[in-house]
């Protein structure tokens, strides 16, 4: 049974860490804000369910388990909120992403 | 592996330095220095400085930004002017820098454990802290009983700092709090963003909680009154931010701030002149209970509170000073 | 190994340097500040590197860790204080620089100075 | 394994850093804080385990909460600026 919850935790944290590095790989390469925003907070949400169920696995039944859950719930309340209310100022400035383009000039915004 | 982690997030840090200076923007100055403060923060942590990591978090990740930005709103946006006698001060720069460096070769090995440092007062505080404080947090210990003298000055650094801000910037806003109710046809802050403020109301009552959870866990735990105070401070600049200044002003009077910022600093000073009178020491607790441990765990215990309540005092007080000013 | 543990101090001559590059360069008074903020977060940094020994743990007690080695409290007491002082004051001087925009209406050094000439 | 999730964290760290290097936009720099916050939390509680100090992991709770005010200042300042430029423009019409 330890050994099967070793291997899943290992299992959990290396996924996550290659979903972490993929986020970053995508914001920094992708072409416009939008996309690179895209690649940014799916891997802001994904990331620390793997990770923070990978640790919670090796830490077991414990306080730790338990700030390590309510870090994991106010990343995954936060994040999405953080990306939401920045693409939200980002299109309120009148950024367009790259095919929308042409109509830039129509908005009086 | 952890100095070569410790060495690449070093580098980092220089890497977001050097790109705070260049930038002409200072709205992007001020967002590489949020970066800044985080890698600053995971540094402290490699270096087992739990406490001050901690510290570096509540302090770098909401608060610096927050004033930061204040006052940008106020002043301007962007440097005009390039920077003058650049060729003057690269070189005074670098020469100063190639100084230190020789210097460092005289330095003890990093992490030597017989390095002067260690040799003096260290040894001595861990041990007393278990013997005569009996708290487990021996951070705590130096800075609110052996150090209490030094904290006590730190703590009124900040409320003169506070002093200064509202002598300089609140001067005008004996008029202003006197406009009579709020105008509701235009309210300020994040009201129409439904998203970020259903969240934010969500979150205000954890980063409360957590922050007295800072503030009394600061016996056993990474924590104390400076940290505490800075998250409560942060919860209720969430408030303002989601609702405008004005509710959060309703919420919490600037009477009522200037209140907190001279009640902590009361508390500690007379927590010290409480040990003179019973007998002991300025500032020594040990005086405070018949057993001089409990003395001194009811000693740290209200001195750190008379920390948490000046700093957020003061951090607030400054946040509603640059926010009242942006109204003229 | 040598080098890399001399590496930390090497870092914090660049940031120190870095942050007074800021200081006696840049006209913009709020850049001032934040290089201000970059050569106090280098001393910080000094001082918690020196407070580091090497095995060692934070100074914290746990009731597993009684026999182990800590790190030095001190300059992490010396430095929690700082960090919260250092916001308060450089609160103060962004203060300083709203004041000295309402009143000359610029934040740029050598503006200023043109005007106090005048 | 904790060292293999340190160094990938640590790596996207320097890739988000770099976001926030090069920009372009205003919005680009704001993602890339986010971003390196969100890294920062997730590396400092693997380094809690890492170090066998699962008692620190306050630290990463206090990013976790506190990360979310930055962002929401900065859309506070960017709305501000936008209605303190609309009013400038509308005095000059």
């Amino acid at each position: 049974m330890a050994q099967f919850l070793d291997i899943s935790s290992w299992l959990l944290l290396s996924l996550g860490g290659v979903f972490v590095f993929i986020g970053g790989l995508g914001a920094l390469r992708m072409p416009d804000l939008y996309t690179r925003m895209h690649a940014a907070s799916i891997t802001d949400a994904m990331g620390p369910v793997l990770i923070i169920t990978g640790i919670i696995l090796q830490a077991g039944l414990s306080l730790a388990s338990i700030k390590l859950t309510a870090i994991l719930l106010f990343l995954l309340v936060t994040g999405p909120t953080a990306s939401n209310a920045l693409a939200s100022a980002a299109l309120l400035a009148g950024k367009r992403t790259e095919q929308a383009r042409p109509f830039e000039q129509g908005r009086t915004e | 592996m952890t100095v070569i982690f410790g060495v690449f997030l070093l580098t980092l840090l220089v890497i977001t330095a050097i790109a705070i200076v260049q930038a002409r923007n200072l709205f992007v100055s001020v967002m590489l220095s949020g970066i800044f403060s985080l890698l600053l923060a995971a540094n402290f942590f490699l270096l087992d400085a739990a406490d001050v990591a901690l510290t570096e978090a509540a302090i770098g990740a909401g608060i610096s930004t927050v004033l930061l930005l204040g006052a940008l709103v106020l002043t301007a946006d962007s440097e005009r002017a390039p920077s003058t006698n650049r060729l003057v001060a690269l070189i005074v720069v670098v020469t100063t820098m190639l100084v230190l460096i020789y210097a460092t070769f005289e330095k003890p090995r990093f992490g030597d454990p017989f390095a002067p440092v260690h040799q003096h007062v260290a040894p001595w505080y861990l041990d007393k802290t278990r013997e005569a404080i009996d708290i487990p947090n021996v951070v705590t210990a130096v800075l609110g009983s052996f150090r209490g003298y030094d904290t006590l000055g730190e703590v009124f650094v900040v409320f003169t700092a506070g002093i200064g801000v509202l002598f300089l910037l609140g001067a005008r806003s004996g008029e202003y709090a006197q406009q009579g109710p709020i105008d509701s046809a235009q309210p300020g802050g994040l009201r129409h963003y439904l998203i970020p403020r259903v969240v934010g109301r969500l979150l205000m009552p954890f980063i409360l909680l957590f922050g007295f959870y800072v503030q009394f866990h600061g016996d056993y735990g990474p924590g104390g009154g400076f940290q505490a105070g800075a998250i409560v401070a942060a919860a209720v600049i969430l408030y303002a931010l989601l609702e405008g200044e004005d509710r959060a002003l309703r919420v919490m009077p600037r009477g009522l701030l200037t209140g907190l910022i001279a009640g902590g600093a009361l508390i500690y000073g007379a927590v010290g002149l409480a040990g003179i009178f019973l007998g002991g020491n300025f500032l020594d607790y040990s005086v405070l209970s018949s057993d001089p441990v409990k003395g001194q765990h009811l000693g740290i215990l209200l001195i750190e509170a008379g920390v948490g309540i000046t700093v957020t005092g003061v951090l607030l007080s400054i946040f509603h000073a640059f926010a009242a000013r942006d109204k003229f | 190994m040598e080098l890399l543990g001399l590496y930390y101090y090497w870092v914090f001559a660049a940031l120190l340097m870095i942050g007074f590059y800021a200081v006696i360069a840049k006209l913009n008074l709020i850049k001032k500040l934040i290089g201000l903020s970059l050569f106090q977060a280098a001393v910080f940094l000094l001082y918690i590197t020196m407070g580091k020994v090497e095995g060692g743990t934070a100074p914290i007690f746990t009731s597993d860790n009684a026999d182990r080695l800590f790190s030095n409290p001190l300059p992490q007491v010396l430095i929690l204080t700082a960090i919260v002082v250092g916001i308060s004051t450089t609160s103060l001087g962004l203060g300083i620089v709203i004041r000295i925009k309402e009143e000359y209406g610029t934040i740029e050094e050598n503006e200023i100075q043109e005007i106090d000439r005048q | 394994m904790f060292y293999a999730v340190t160094i990938a964290l640590i790596i996207t760290m320097a890739l988000a850093l770099m976001r926030a290097v090069i920009g372009p936009s205003l919005y680009d720099r704001v993602l890339a804080v986010n971003m390196l916050g969100t890294k920062t939390v997730l590396l400092l509680a693997v380094i809690a385990f890492l170090f066998g100090r699962p008692d620190f992991l306050d630290l990463a709770l206090a990013y976790a909460l506190i990360n979310f005010i930055g962002v929401l200042a900065v859309l506070e300042f960017f709305r501000s600026r936008a209605a303190r430029n609309s009013e400038c423009s509308g005095e000059d019409t």
